[in-house]
Parts: structure tokens; C-alpha cells; sequence
């Protein structure tokens, strides 16, 4: 029981991440746009987070300037992929390139050297909650959970919610179908698509600020460490859904648990290389044997061009 | 390479009151002249790294203030740069180039073969034979000796834990100096290891930390770079003990960091250049250990008591004295029989 | 037939036109940010040029970094033209690495000219093997090729990692001192370095493995236009209905695409094992080369001879690099470089656009319409 | 009467194209009004300007006497203004409601942020009685029939308020009892009130469902007629430009050996339910077989099985003796076997190829197009010119990409590929869809010169007048199974139309 309390608090701290970046992907593939840029917007994300607590002294400022930077570098997406109708891939692949070139220039900049920044002093790596820890038995799990835990799951939530019960959700769906079907019924298709990689780029800054400013307090080069393409695969693995990305991120999540508790678990007689394997060969046997065949919302990846036929 | 993490910015060279060597004198009043130009080449890790790179950046800079000479640096991208920046070095004719880390050995000695009159010097590998290379190499067992005496003894628990970046031999030595130090003070105490396989990934030496920390871990000493920045950090929220590494990380977290093994990189790469600068420079090994005060233990926070202290610095001196020899090997931790002192 | 040559000038220039001036921007941004750090951008320029092209040693540095990337980004665009998405080239070619160095050991007693073959067929097969996982799985179960080779990439690094520490390391097949790398390859599979052949080219460790890359590049240019294997690829990658209906088999193409792509994934792995590094490291993160090659393969069109020029590009910047750094200019400036380049790749339509635009402030439209 | 719509001087270019050349165009209130034209002729184009889709080069257009600058389909929502496409704009994995409300949602809560599903259901239920027009409003757009999916279209409109309905060729889809629904559908609609802009090529829904007609050639208007006033033959004159002759020459058929055996063919949709339940036919050397019947009732699977794109489940189906149940496409096609597909886009062309890479589709691997695996690209260049000459497709030459010709041309350029494959057996499917009446003069030509080769043809044809102008025989299908099969020579529509709907005919 306890080890298992364990295991799940552990699991849900390392799906926190993945399930902001997650859906943010479902939001800009659900309006039919690829993004591959996950990961360098949870870069700008993490940077920014840090960069603005360190002058304002307030973590939460933090937060929203992760977002805002995510937000700003998604807008290169949404211009080129949008607008412009540029192939959305290869800005994508300008992003992650940029994100980690810009962020290692401005810490030079910034903190006169390169790598790592100092921790800032207020940080948000505590359990805001504490009352919960007091209650018998679960009380464990809410220890080292980060106000970022309870955002994510809360964002689960809302983004179901969005998309599945608003307006504006059944647009975006719409959008991402059949982008001509929402234009005929006056849906502005260009702006439900800047919306929702606006959003993508919300919370994949999220994301990034929940490792740099949640976890350990300050910003180090490869920090995101692939974690925006683990996120991406979490979001096709649960079917382009937040609930189904949501439940990949913790599978994922629980993979890496159970993996860092295989020593304790007495599993170490296994190479701990093949321990690490684990979430990676698991997803690839659970996605071939029963999962299978997944679909991408029709529109994807192809730009829209109005009074096109 | 090693990549052991400091969070200190790597500004002050000045040892403090600690058992390791002093390094480069004060800086001279007035600014000596060189026109010596000595270029480091780092590691995958990169500056910044605020342990194994930065700690080989901050010996070059003594070595700039002491005697004038002009310090350059190349950052390899990949491992496929070390050749191309050896030789980037090489046919500007510096003086003495670096390569810092053991993955450097081929490539030195390729190097060494191409360019007999340059000067080079490798950090963390020996046995290159190489006449115009100089090896700086740690006795990074003793150091993690040290702490593991330590640990075993302070721990309440009786179990400890070690968090490594990746399962190199280098690392190995760490963790089996570690692991012979407890076994030598607390034959019953329990050691949990886990490998990162990662240096950078800090979140994931949070989750680590913690899940040692839940099996009942109460003092968790890493070998990790990066990822020691999440065993800190978890340290400081629930109230165990790290054990730093490379250089004083108590900075980071006076009331969580009990004290950290030390390997001073920087009196290495500051010697060398030195024996370059004054003429004396010679191929061969350079071991930086115990004796030389090139590894030890520091707690700048006081967080040790007397006794603790006493305990360490008896092994301490039976190491330096050849009394026992500290594993730094899976084989040479079976075969370690805990010297009675 | 002289119209037939300017026809194809003509055709030379509108291809590259657009890449030109998307460089010329992107150091004219690059120049802004290194401003802004207090250096020159010109000194800056010049480290740069001078650091890749400035003599022949150089220059071979430059090919050097250039060989991998051609490979990647020929690997990347061969799937691409199949409509897939080779994200998996990182992981290809560490089992490409891998597998060359096994070859090395097992047939270390081999004179060195059959040797190299087969190191070069090893890492290849290595390539090929991991790309045939996520080939077939979305070839008979349709699962998305994206998520099983971004796991497949983790997968190998962790798999090399344990075979160097394990199954090659010196200390289980020379009884020597165990070392986080691989044992090293015998000498005479060893890539022949140009400067052996033409001295000019001095310490720089280019080697034939350039040249195999170049002719990898053509080889594949004619397998995908020349050839019906090139042909049935394209029309899986642009029409796999049509191409199920001209009696093309989809999933066979798909797993072909992909194993093809694997392959030469896997020979840049074994071309810079037999040509540069000679042994694997046990690594933490992943060499790179994968994501460096989808971009090359984007800026270089997807098109293998588009590819080399890029390839090019990213290696001389890369090169160059190094002198730039040895100036103390910090060198993500190069990477913003790279970045901005690529984005104004994608951005190619706003120029596309451009004669559309023309033409709508041109008066007479009927004359347009005649056209 | 009042003018509800009043477009002048209308005229839009598209790069390369003047679809509309100074229209002018009225709507009088409470009438239905056909647009008559051929394919590409400039009516979608036209009322795409109408309602916002596209704007106009130049032109004014006033809608209830007031000039109206109508930028995009919001503010001719607004002016009460609604279309049914051509092609359906439905989002598939969608319920009716939702495909109905999208755009104009209905919303409780705090801040009116949720979905109101309830209310949304209950008003698209009202609606729909008012008008007759019964669907359920819970169903997905995936899981109902094109007829039902066309109410949905027009119930999508009426939601919103529309008094004036445009309808974009609405009856390609639809059986001819369908049809006289939807006439009745249309006179509710009007005695309502609405006005209604009927788009169509179809003649003879002109005279049964029109007040007017106005009818459009190369982007021109020629001519605007009270129905009372015209006949068939003057219409079809106007609209082509030419005397056209409607029906197509052949001679009596000789039939002889089977060519295609098809015997009790079962086969799954992709929704994985059964579309296909014990089919058997043959066809006969000399003969053209048609498959006639409502869209969506196997015609594609059957197709797809026959030319081993499809897996069937169970049966067996032969060429010339021989068994190709079991075989890949590829050793179909070898086999004899030509297709003339439904849709050229999907399945035709790989529209980024050449045209003469897509000359050789499906023989590229056979000599000499390709020896060893090399293609010969100057054979295939030049085979290629002579599918262009030989079928008069335009087009500038053989290098350019398949997508830069016309919808008719890119048709003709498959039938020419398909033909010179000389087939024992060619099936084809929709052949003339979408394309102008000089290219189906062509193809039915064609079709019915490879008859009188003694090849045998099977021919699926949504299009009625298609099917009984070309066929010897006729089987119906229907649900998966052929209800019947009747002499192209004495079949008459009506009796069609019943099977085509499911109902039996005793004769
Ligand atoms: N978006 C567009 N871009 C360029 N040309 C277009 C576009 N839309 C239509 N056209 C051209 O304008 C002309 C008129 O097309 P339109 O679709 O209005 O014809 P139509 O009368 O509706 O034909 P159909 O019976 O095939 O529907 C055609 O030549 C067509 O190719
Ligand atoms: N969306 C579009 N954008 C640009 N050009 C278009 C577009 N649609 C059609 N065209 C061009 O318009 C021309 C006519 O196309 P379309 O398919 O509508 O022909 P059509 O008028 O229906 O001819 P046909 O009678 O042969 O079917 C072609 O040259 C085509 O390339
Ligand atoms: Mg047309
Ligand atoms: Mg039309």
C-alpha cells in the first residue's frame, strides 16, 4: 500500500509535465494544425518562468510570463502555419531550434554564463495544500505535490470541458474536420486556429514552468530533456482526447515510477538501462497490441485557404 | 565524463577551512603579462555545468590571473567534436590544450600522435602514454570514502542512498568508495542506488531523491551533475540530507546539505598550466588524491559535529597514510575488508 | 538547345533564389544578436568563414560536419516522399553505430577492404532493423509511425549504452580496464582520410565517408526518380488510394520507405564510427543528428541533391562555429542562424505569394486570363 | 413581387479563369428559381459570392432592395440568406444537432458559456416537423444516408432564419422518389414564404420543379425564362450552345461468352458492417452491365472487391474462368481488367505526379515502361503524347502535374489509360461525373465502342439517364443486394426507381 502510494504520487509529479504540454497538443491538432514545437515552447516556458521570478521575486508573475512566452512563441506557428500556409512541420522544427538557441543566449546575457541559472529565491515546489498530507493512510501522496499537480489536473478539466461542452469547443472540433464546413456557417477559421495554438503555447509555457519553477527552483540548459516529443506521443496515444492524453501522460508518468522504484522494488538485478526502456517499450507493445489503429482529426497539418475548393 | 554538480557559481578559487589543497596563490597586485594562450575544450556537458567544466574553467582562470596568459574555450556539441576541436587547438599553436573528461582518451592520443610538439593535458584518464600529454586523474573513491563515513554513521534510518548520473567506471568509484565508507562505520546500514542515466535531467533526480527518501533513505549523496540540483532541492523540502559533490554545493541549501565530497578540478588544470608556464611540464599521470588534498570532504554550512568530523578525518589520514585502500571498483567493494582503527 | 540550357539556368536560379535570400535575412538577424552581446558582427562573420572555409583543413572540417548531416537529411526526405514522418533517424542511427562496432569485433581479423564493406553493411543493417519496427506496425496496424519511433529513439540509446558497458566494453573482450566506451575498431576498417590522399586537407579527419554520403545522395535521387521502387514511394507519399488502385502495395512501400530510410540512417551511424570516432560512447542524451537532418532535409526541399547544398550550409555554420567560440562569441548565435533559416523555409510562400499579389495591381486581366 | 435578391453586373476572376462575366441575376419572392448550366459554367461560383464564400471582382448586390457588401458567410446569415453545398459541409464524426447549431450555438450558464444540447435538440425536432423534413436529431452524419445528410443541409439553413435558400445541385444524389420528396419539401418551403435559388444541369427537374429559370454558359448569362414559356430541347440549346443530341447511338448488342463471374460476394464497409450480402451477376462479352442504384448501397465496396481493393469475406468472383478472389490488384489488373474509378482524385491520379507518370499507373512495372526496376521515362513520355492525341485530352503537354488540368480532361485522360490497357473486362464506375456534356458524349462514345469490340463493360452509375442510355442490362442494387436485374432495352424509370428504393416490383 505504501509503496504504491509511492509509486502514484511519483507518477503523477512525473506526468505533470507531460499532461500540460499533451494538451496543449490536443488543442492545435484538434483546430488541425501539427505542432511539433511542444518542446521548444516548454523551453521558453521554463526560461521565462525563472527569468521573471528572479527580478519580481513572485513565482506566480513567473507563472504567467511562462505562459505569455509560450504563448509568443506559438504565435510563429500560428503566422507561418496559418497565414502564411507554410509547412507546419518544418516551423516546427525551426521552434525547438530557436527556443534552445534563444533561452541559452539570454541566460548568457542575463546571468553572465551559461548552463544554469541561480535558483530563485520563491519558488513553487511545495505543496500548497497541506492540510491534505494529514489525511490517514492517502495523506502521502499530496506531499510533494506542486501547485502545477492540482493546475494540470485542473486543466484536464477545463480543456474537456472547452471542447466537449462549449461553443467554442464544438468549433474547434469542427475546424479541425472539416475546415470548410466551419466556414460556410461563418466560423472564422483563422482565428479558431490562432486560438488554439494560442493555447497549445499556454501551456506548454506551463509546462515548462512547472519543471523549472515546480520541481527544482531554476532553469538548466536540456532540462525539458525530449519531454515536449514524449507529450506529443501522449496526446496520439490518447487519441487526440484531454481525458485519453491525460491517462497517456500518467502511464508514462507511472512507467518512469515504477522504473526509479525498481530498486526498492527489488527489481534491480535488471539492468537499470532496461529498467529506463520500460515506458518506452511499454507504449510501443501497449499501442501495437490492443490500442492500435489511431486517428488524427482529418484536417491536420494542412493549412486553409479560403475560396479554396 | 564526470559531472558531478556545484550550483556555486565556480567565482571564488579560495578553499576554505577544509581538508582539501589550497589552490593558486593570491593574484598578483599587478596584472603579470604572457603572451601564453591555453585553450580548454569541454565536454558534451558544456560550461556552465557548474561542477566538472566550470571547476576546469575556473583553474584556467586562476591560472590567467596568476601568470597573464590568455585562456579560449571550444564547447563540444557531440563527441564527434573532440577530434575537430583538438585540432582546431592545435594548429593555432596554443600552448597548452585541455581536454576535459575521460572521453577524450582516443581522441588525445590521436591528437598527441598528430601534433608531437603541442602541449595537452587530459582531466579524469591515465594510461594514454603519451609523452607530450599530461593526465590530472582523482582518487574520487577516497573523497566519496570520506562521506560515506559520514553518512553511516549519521544516518538514524540506516539506510542511505546514491544517485549517479550514468553507470561509468568513473561514476562506479564514487559509488563504491561511497557504499566501503558506510560499510566500513555501519556494516547493518543499507545503501539504495539508482542511476539517473541522464546528467541534466534535474526533475528526474527529484523523483529519485524522493522515492529513496520514502523507502527511508535519510542521507542520499550523488555523482550526477544536473540532476543533483532535484536531490537538493527534494532534500530542502522534506527535510533529509544531501551530500554534494565536486565542490561546497551547502550554498545551495545550508540546511538540508550535511557536507560534500570534493575533487578539486581546478587545482589540476591550475597545476598543469603552472608546470607549462614555469617550464616544467612533463607527460605522464598526475594524481590528484587524498594525500595531495586533491579529493576530501567540506562543510562549509557546519552542519558536522566534532565527532562526525573526527570520525572522517581518522580514515582520512589512514587513506593518506596507506593504511587501507578505498574501493573504487564492484570487485574491489567485495573484496573490502572494513580496516579496524 | 540553347533554349533547353537556359531553360534549365532559369530552373537552377528560381530553386535557389529563395534559400539565398532566406540566408542573407537570417545573418542579417543573426548580426543583430551579436550585436547585442558587444561583439562585432562582422569580426564575427569573418571567425565564422575563415573558421570553415579559410584553408583546405578547415574546409575538410566542414565536409566532416557535413557527412552526417547529408545522410540524416537524405534519410529523413527518402520517408518524407513516402508520407512519413522519420522522427526515429536519431535512434536508427545509434543502432547503426552500434552494430558497425559489433561488426568490427566479430570480423576484426578481416583484410581491410572487405572489412570496411561489411562495417558499413552492419551499421546499415542496424539502421534498417530499427526502422523496420516502426515501418511495419504502421503498415499492418496502422499505428502512428511518430510515437513508436520517438520511443524507439530512447530505446536504443539505452540499449547502446548497455551493450558499451556490457557485451563491447574492453574490459569483457580485451580483459583491460572497464571503460564507459566501446572497444575501437580495428585499424584497417578504418575510413581512409582524405589528407592521405590529397595532403592539402592536412589534420582535418574528413575521410571517404564524405564521399559516400554524396554518392548515398545520388543513389537515392535516382532510386526515387528513376527507378519504379522511387516511383511507387511517391505515389504512396501523395496519393496512397490512387497508388492502392495502380496495384501499389501500400504497406510494403510504407515498411520499404521506412527501412530504406532506417538503413541510411544507419550508415551515417557507421560512416562516422569508421570514419571519425572509431568506438561508442556510453552517451546521456541523443547525438542530434536526427533532428539536424530533418531540418536539412526540409531546407534542402526533401530532394537529395536540394539535400547536399544544405547539408553543406549547416556544416560550414557548424564549422564555423568553432573559430567564432574561440573569439568568445557566443556561439547559440549560430543556432539562431540555423533557426531563423528554416523558418523562412516554411515561410516560403509569403514569397510565393508574392506574383499573385503582383498580378492583382496589374490592369489588364484579361490578358492574364488568355494565359 | 418584391426582389429578394438582385445581383448586377457581376464578375469574378480566378487566376487564369473568368468563372463570372458581368451577371445579372433576380430573385422574386416565394419562387424557385433553377440556375441552369453546365459543369463549371460559373453557378457555384456565382452564389458562392452571394453568400460570402468568395468575394467579387466587381458587381453590386442588393438583397431585399438594399446594397449589401456580404464579406463572409456571417453577414449573409444575417441577411437571412442560406445555402446547401454541392458538396455537403458536414463534419462527419458529428451529430445532426451538432452539424446543425455549429455556428449559431445556443448556450446556458453562468456567462452563457455551456452548450445547450437540450434546447438545440428540441428546436431542430420543431423544425424539422414544421417542415416535414423528419431526421433524428441524435444520429452521427456518418451513420445516415446522403438523402437524409441533404435534410440536414436544409435544416441547417432553416435554423438559422433563412428566407432564402440556395441549393447546389441537391438532387445528384438522390433516387428520382427522393427527388419528388424534396420537390414537395421545396413548395412547403415557398408556401412558406422562402425564395429559393435551385442550382442544376438536370433538365428535366427544370420543367417539374422551376417558376424560372436562368441559364448560364462560360460564365455569361444568356438568357432568363418563365418555365411556361420553354421546353426541354430549347433549355438544353441554351445551355450548351449548340444542338445536342441527348441520346446515345449504339447498335443492338450482341452478347457473348462470360467474361466477369460473380458469385454470392459478401464484403464489410469501413465502419466494418456488411455492404455487400450474396452478390451475383455476371457479365458478358459484348454487354454493357449496369449497376444502377441510390449512392451508399455497396456500389463502392462491390467495385472495390471486383478489382481487389477490397478484401470480400466470403464468395467468389471470376475473369474469364479464371479465379481472382484471392489476388492482389496488381495481378487483377494484369489479368485484364480495366477501372475507370469513381472518384479520379482518390483513386485516379496521384494529382502531384505528371501526367505521364499517372499514364503509366498500374503498368509501371511492366516493360517496357520499366526494365529492371528503371523506368524508361522516354517511353513513358511518348506513350504518354499518344493517350493525349489519341483521346484529345487538353492539356499542354504530358509534363505537367495531373492537377493542372480540368475536372472533364483529367477524366479523359483515365478513360484514355484505362482503354489502351486493352482490357477484356472494363468496370466502370461513375465515368462522366462532374464533367461537362462534350466529355460524356466522349466517354459514352468510347464506352460503347468497347462494347461493339466485344469487350465486356460493367458500368455503376448513380445517374439514371446514364444508365439507361448505355446499358443492355441493368441490376439494381440495393443494400448490399441485388434486387433485380432487368433488360436495358424495356426497363423504364419508374420501375427503377422503385427497386432503387427498396421496394419489389411484380411483373
Ligand atoms: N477557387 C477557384 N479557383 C480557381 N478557379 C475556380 C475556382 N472555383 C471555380 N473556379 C473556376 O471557375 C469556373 C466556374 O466554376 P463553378 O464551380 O462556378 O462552376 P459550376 O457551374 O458550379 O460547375 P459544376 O456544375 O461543375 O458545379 C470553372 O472554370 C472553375 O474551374
Ligand atoms: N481551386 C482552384 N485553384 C486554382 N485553379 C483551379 C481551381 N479549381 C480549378 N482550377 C483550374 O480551373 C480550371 C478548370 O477546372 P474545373 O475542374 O472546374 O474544370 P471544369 O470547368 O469543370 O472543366 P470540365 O468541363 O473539363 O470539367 C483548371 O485549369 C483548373 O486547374
Ligand atoms: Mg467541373
Ligand atoms: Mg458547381
Amino acid at each position: 500500500m505504501v509503496i504504491f502510494i509511492a509509486l502514484l504520487a511519483s507518477a503523477l509529479r512525473l506526468a505533470t509535465p507531460l499532461i500540460f504540454s499533451a494538451l496543449g497538443g490536443v488543442f492545435t491538432e484538434r483546430s488541425g494544425i501539427t505542432n511539433i514545437a511542444l518542446e521548444g515552447m516548454m523551453i521558453m516556458g521554463a526560461f521565462f518562468a525563472i527569468l521573471v521570478t528572479e527580478f519580481t521575486n513572485m513565482p506566480w508573475i513567473g507563472v504567467l510570463a511562462a505562459m505569455a512566452a509560450g504563448i509568443m512563441t506559438s504565435m510563429i506557428l500560428a503566422v507561418i502555419a496559418i497565414h502564411l500556409k507554410g509547412n507546419q512541420v518544418v516551423v516546427g522544427t525551426a521552434i525547438n531550434l530557436f527556443a534552445v538557441s534563444i533561452t541559452a543566449f539570454l541566460l548568457e546575457l542575463v546571468w553572465k554564463r551559461s548552463g544554469q541559472t541561480d535558483s530563485v529565491k520563491k519558488a513553487l515546489t511545495t505543496n500548497p495544500f497541506h492540510f491534505l498530507e494529514n489525511i490517514p493512510v492517502i495523506g502521502k501522496l499530496f506531499g510533494g505535490m506542486t501547485p502545477f499537480v492540482y493546475l494540470a489536473f485542473v486543466a484536464v478539466a477545463v480543456s474537456y470541458y472547452v471542447l466537449y461542452k462549449t461553443p467554442l469547443g464544438l468549433r474547434i472540433r469542427a475546424v479541425g474536420e472539416h475546415p470548410k464546413a466551419a466556414d460556410t456557417v461563418g466560423i472564422n477559421v483563422y482565428r479558431i486556429r490562432y486560438i488554439c495554438v494560442g493555447i497549445s503555447g499556454m501551456m506548454a509555457g506551463l509546462s515548462g514552468a512547472s519543471l523549472s519553477l515546480g520541481t527544482i527552483s531554476l532553469f538548466r540548459e536540456g532540462m525539458t530533456s525530449g519531454k515536449g516529443f514524449i507529450a506529443l506521443a501522449a496526446m496520439i496515444f490518447g487519441k487526440w482526447h484531454p481525458v485519453g492524453a491525460m491517462l497517456a501522460s500518467l502511464f508514462f508518468g507511472f512507467c518512469e515510477a515504477l522504473q526509479i522504484q525498481a530498486s526498492t522494488l527489488g527489481f534491480d538485478f535488471i539492468p537499470s538501462e532496461f529498467l529506463q526502456m520500460l515506458p518506452y517499450l511499454a507504449t510501443i507493445i501497449v499501442l501495437s497490441g490492443f490500442i492500435g489503429r489511431a486517428t488524427a482529426p482529418k484536417a491536420v497539418g494542412t493549412a486553409y485557404e479560403k475560396g479554396h475548393r | 565524463a564526470s559531472k558531478p554538480a556545484a550550483t556555486e557559481p565556480a567565482a571564488e578559487p579560495a578553499a576554505e577551512a577544509t581538508p582539501a589543497a589550497e589552490p593558486a596563490a593570491e593574484p598578483a597586485a599587478e596584472a603579470p603579462k604572457s603572451d601564453m594562450v591555453m585553450g580548454m575544450i569541454t565536454d558534451t556537458g558544456g560550461l556552465g555545468d557548474q561542477s566538472f567544466n566550470d571547476s576546469a574553467w575556473l583553474g584556467l582562470e586562476n591560472a590567467e590571473k596568476e601568470f597573464g596568459i590568455t585562456r579560449q574555450v571550444l564547447e563540444s556539441q557531440s563527441a564527434d567534436d573532440y577530434s575537430p576541436n583538438l585540432v582546431s587547438f592545435a594548429e593555432e599553436q596554443t600552448d597548452l590544450i585541455f581536454g576535459v573528461g575521460f572521453l577524450f582518451d582516443e581522441s588525445m592520443k590521436a591528437a598527441a600522435d598528430k601534433f608531437p610538439e603541442q602541449k595537452f593535458a587530459i582531466v579524469d584518464s591515465q594510461g594514454l602514454g603519451k609523452s607530450n600529454v599530461a593526465e590530472i586523474v582523482f582518487a574520487e573513491n577516497e573523497g566519496s570514502f570520506l562521506v560515506g563515513v559520514i553518512a553511516g554513521l549519521k544516518t538514524e534510518t540506516n539506510k542511505v542512498g546514491f544517485i549517479g548520473g550514468m553507470k561509468f567506471p568513473l561514476i562506479e568509484k564514487f559509488e563504491y568508495g561511497f557504499r566501503a565508507g558506510v560499510k566500513a562505520v555501519n556494516p547493518d546500514c543499507e545503501v539504495i542506488v539508482n542511476y539517473a542515466d541522464s546528467f541534466e535531467d534535474a526533475a528526474k533526480g527529484k523523483e529519485i531523491a524522493l522515492v529513496q527518501h520514502q523507502a527511508g533513505a535519510d542521507i542520499i549523496f550523488h555523482a550526477a551533475g544536473g540532476v543533483g540540483a532535484g536531490l537538493i532541492e527534494a532534500a530542502k523540502e522534506e527535510g533529509f540530507w544531501a551530500i554534494g559533490v565536486d565542490q561546497d554545493q551547502s550554498h545551495m541549501a545550508p540546511e538540508s546539505v550535511l557536507c560534500s565530497m570534493i575533487k578539486r578540478v581546478d587545482v589540476g588544470v591550475y597545476s598543469v598550466a603552472k608546470s607549462v608556464v614555469d617550464g616544467s611540464f612533463q607527460g605522464g599521470t598526475l594524481v590528484f588524491d587524498a594525500k595531495s588534498g586533491g579529493v576530501g570532504y567540506s562543510d562549509k554550512a557546519g552542519n558536522l559535529t566534532d565527532d562526525l568530523k573526527a570520525a572522517a578525518d581518522k580514515y582520512l589520514e589512514a587513506i593518506k597514510a596507506g593504511t587501507f585502500v578505498a574501493p573504487s571498483t564492484e570487485a574491489e567493494f567485495n573484496a573490502f575488508e572494513a580496516p579496524t582503527l | 538547345m540553347q533554349n533547353k540550357e537556359k531553360n534549365f539556368l532559369q530552373v537552377i536560379i528560381d530553386n535557389v533564389k529563395f534559400p539565398l535570400l532566406a540566408i542573407l535575412v537570417s545573418f542579417i538577424i543573426g548580426a543583430l544578436f551579436i550585436a547585442w552581446t558587444g561583439h562585432s558582427p562582422l569580426v564575427a562573420y569573418y571567425e565564422l568563414f575563415s573558421g570553415s572555409l579559410g584553408n583546405f583543413g578547415r574546409f575538410g572540417e566542414s565536409l566532416l560536419k557535413t557527412t552526417p548531416l547529408i545522410f540524416t537529411g537524405v534519410a529523413f526526405a527518402f520517408a518524407y516522399r513516402c508520407g512519413l514522418f522519420n522522427i526515429g533517424i536519431e535512434g536508427q542511427y545509434i543502432m547503426g553505430a552500434i552494430f558497425t562496432v559489433g561488426a568490427g569485433w566479430i570480423f576484426r581479423d578481416l583484410p581491410g577492404g572487405i572489412l570496411v564493406v561489411l562495417l558499413l553493411l552492419a551499421g546499415t543493417l542496424g539502421g534498417a532493423i530499427w526502422a523496420f519496427i516502426p515501418g511495419i506496425l504502421k503498415a499492418k496496424r496502422g499505428v502512428h509511425e511518430v510515437i513508436v519511433a520517438i520511443m524507439l529513439n530512447y530505446t536504443a540509446l539505452y540499449l547502446s549504452n548497455y551493450i558499451v558497458r556490457t557485451i563491447l566494453n574492453p574490459s569483457v573482450l580485451l580483459g583491460t580496464e572497464k571503460k564507459a566506451s566501446t572497444i575501437m575498431l580495428p585499424e584497417q576498417g578504418r575510413l581512409l582520410l582524405l589528407s592521405k590522399i590529397v595532403p592539402a586537407f592536412g589534420y582535418s579527419s574528413v575521410n571517404i565517408g564524405f564521399f559516400i554520403a554524396v554518392i548515398t545522395a545520388i543513389v537515392i535521387w535516382f532510386v526515387l526518380f528513376k527507378t519504379t521502387l522511387g516511383y511507387e514511394v511517391r505515389s504512396v507519399g501523395h496519393n496512397p488510394y490512387a497508388s492502392e488502385y495502380g496495384g501499389i502495395s501500400i504497406a510494403k512501400n510504407i515498411t520499404l520507405a521506412m527501412v530504406i530510410s532506417g538503413a541510411i540512417a544507419g550508415l551515417a551511424g557507421a560512416v562516422t564510427v569508421a570514419g571519425l570516432s572509431y568506438k561508442v560512447d556510453q552517451a546521456a542524451g541523443m547525438p542530434g543528428y536526427g533532428f539536424s537532418g530533418i531540418a536539412v532535409a526540409l531546407v534542402g526541399q526533401n530532394h537529395p541533391i536540394g539535400i547536399l547544398a544544405s547539408a553543406l550550409l549547416f556544416g560550414v555554420l557548424a564549422n564555423g562555429e568553432r573559430k567564432m567560440q574561440m573569439a568568445g562569441i557566443p556561439k547559440e548565435v549560430v543556432g539562431i542562424i540555423q533557426a531563423i533559416i528554416i523558418l523562412f523555409i516554411a515561410a516560403e510562400q509569403v514569397v510565393k505569394y508574392l506574383p499573385d499579389i503582383k498580378k492583382k495591381f496589374s490592369k489588364n486581366k484579361t490578358q492574364e486570363v488568355q494565359k | 413581387m418584391a426582389k429578394v435578391v438582385e445581383m448586377k453586373n457581376i464578375t469574378k476572376v480566378f487566376p487564369g479563369v473568368v468563372a463570372n462575366d458581368s451577371v445579372n441575376f433576380e430573385l422574386e419572392k416565394g419562387e424557385i428559381h433553377v440556375l441552369l448550366g453546365e459543369n463549371g459554367a460559373g453557378k457555384t461560383t456565382l452564389m458562392n459570392i452571394l453568400y460570402g464564400l468568395y468575394e467579387q471582382t466587381s458587381g453590386e448586390i442588393f438583397v431585399n432592395g438594399q446594397l449589401a457588401n456580404i464579406k463572409d458567410p456571417n453577414i449573409a446569415i444575417k441577411l437571412g440568406i442560406g445555402m446547401v453545398h454541392q458538396h455537403f459541409m458536414l463534419v462527419e464524426p458529428f451529430t445532426v444537432t451538432e452539424n446543425i447549431i455549429l455556428g449559431a450555438e445556443t448556450s446556458k450558464g453562468p456567462h452563457n458559456i455551456q452548450l445547450d444540447m437540450e434546447t438545440a435538440s428540441k428546436k431542430v425536432k420543431e423544425i424539422s416537423e414544421l417542415y416535414g423534413l423528419a431526421v433524428d436529431p441524435n444520429a452521427k452524419i456518418e451513420d445516415i444516408t446522403v438523402g437524409m445528410q441533404q435534410r440536414v443541409e436544409i435544416l441547417k439553413t432553416l435554423y438559422r432564419g433563412a428566407e432564402i435558400l440556395i441549393l447546389d445541385e441537391p438532387t445528384a444524389v438522390l433516387t428520382p422518389q427522393e427527388i419528388e420528396e424534396l420537390g414537395m419539401i421545396l413548395q412547403k418551403l415557398v408556401g412558406q414564404g422562402k425564395s429559393i435559388i435551385l442550382i442544376t444541369h438536370k433538365l428535366k427537374e427544370v420543367m417539374s420543379m422551376s417558376d424560372r429559370v436562368t441559364v448560364v454558359r462560360r460564365g455569361k448569362v444568356i438568357e432568363t425564362l418563365k418555365k411556361e414559356n420553354t421546353n426541354i430541347d430549347e433549355l438544353a440549346e441554351l445551355m450548351v450552345g449548340r444542338k445536342v443530341n441527348l441520346k446515345v447511338d449504339k447498335a443492338d448488342h450482341k452478347s457473348g461468352k462470360t467474361v466477369l463471374e460473380v458469385h454470392g460476394i459478401e464484403a464489410m464497409n469501413n465502419r466494418g458492417s456488411k455492404a455487400l450480402k450474396e452478390i451475383s451477376f455476371e457479365v458478358k462479352a459484348g454487354e454493357i452491365f449496369a449497376i444502377a442504384g441510390v449512392d451508399g448501397n455497396g456500389q463502392t465496396e462491390l467495385v472495390e472487391v471486383l478489382t481487389g481493393l477490397r478484401k470480400s469475406i466470403k464468395g467468389t468472383f471470376a475473369v474469364n474462368g479464371k479465379d481472382l478472389q484471392k489476388m492482389s490488384s496488381k495481378k487483377i489488373i494484369d489479368s485484364g481488367m480495366a477501372h475507370i474509378p469513381e472518384d479520379r482524385h482518390k483513386r485516379g491520379l496521384v494529382l502531384e505526379h505528371s501526367l505521364a507518370e499517372n499514364g503509366c499507373l498500374g503498368n509501371h512495372k511492366d516493360e517496357p515502361f520499366s526494365k529492371h526496376g528503371i523506368l524508361n521515362y522516354d517511353y513513358i513520355h511518348e506513350y504518354c503524347r499518344n493517350l493525349i492525341t489519341e483521346y484529345d485530352v487538353r492539356t499542354p503537354n504530358e509534363r505537367v502535374s495531373a492537377k493542372a488540368l480540368s475536372g472533364g480532361n483529367q477524366q479523359k485522360f483515365i478513360v484514355a489509360r484505362e482503354l489502351n490497357r486493352h482490357p477484356e473486362l472494363i468496370i466502370a464506375s461513375q465515368p462522366t461525373r462532374g464533367v461537362d456534356v462534350g466529355a460524356i458524349e466522349f466517354i459514352h462514345k468510347k464506352l460503347v465502342e468497347q462494347r461493339d469490340m466485344g469487350k465486356a463493360v460493367l458500368l455503376v452509375s448513380l445517374e439514371l439517364d446514364e444508365v439507361l442510355a448505355l446499358a443492355d442490362r441493368i441490376g439494381v442494387i440495393y443494400d448490399g443486394q441485388i434486387v433485380g436485374i432487368v433488360s436495358g432495352a424495356t426497363a423504364d424509370e419508374k420501375e427503377l426507381g422503385i427497386m432503387m428504393a427498396g421496394g419489389k416490383v411484380n411483373k
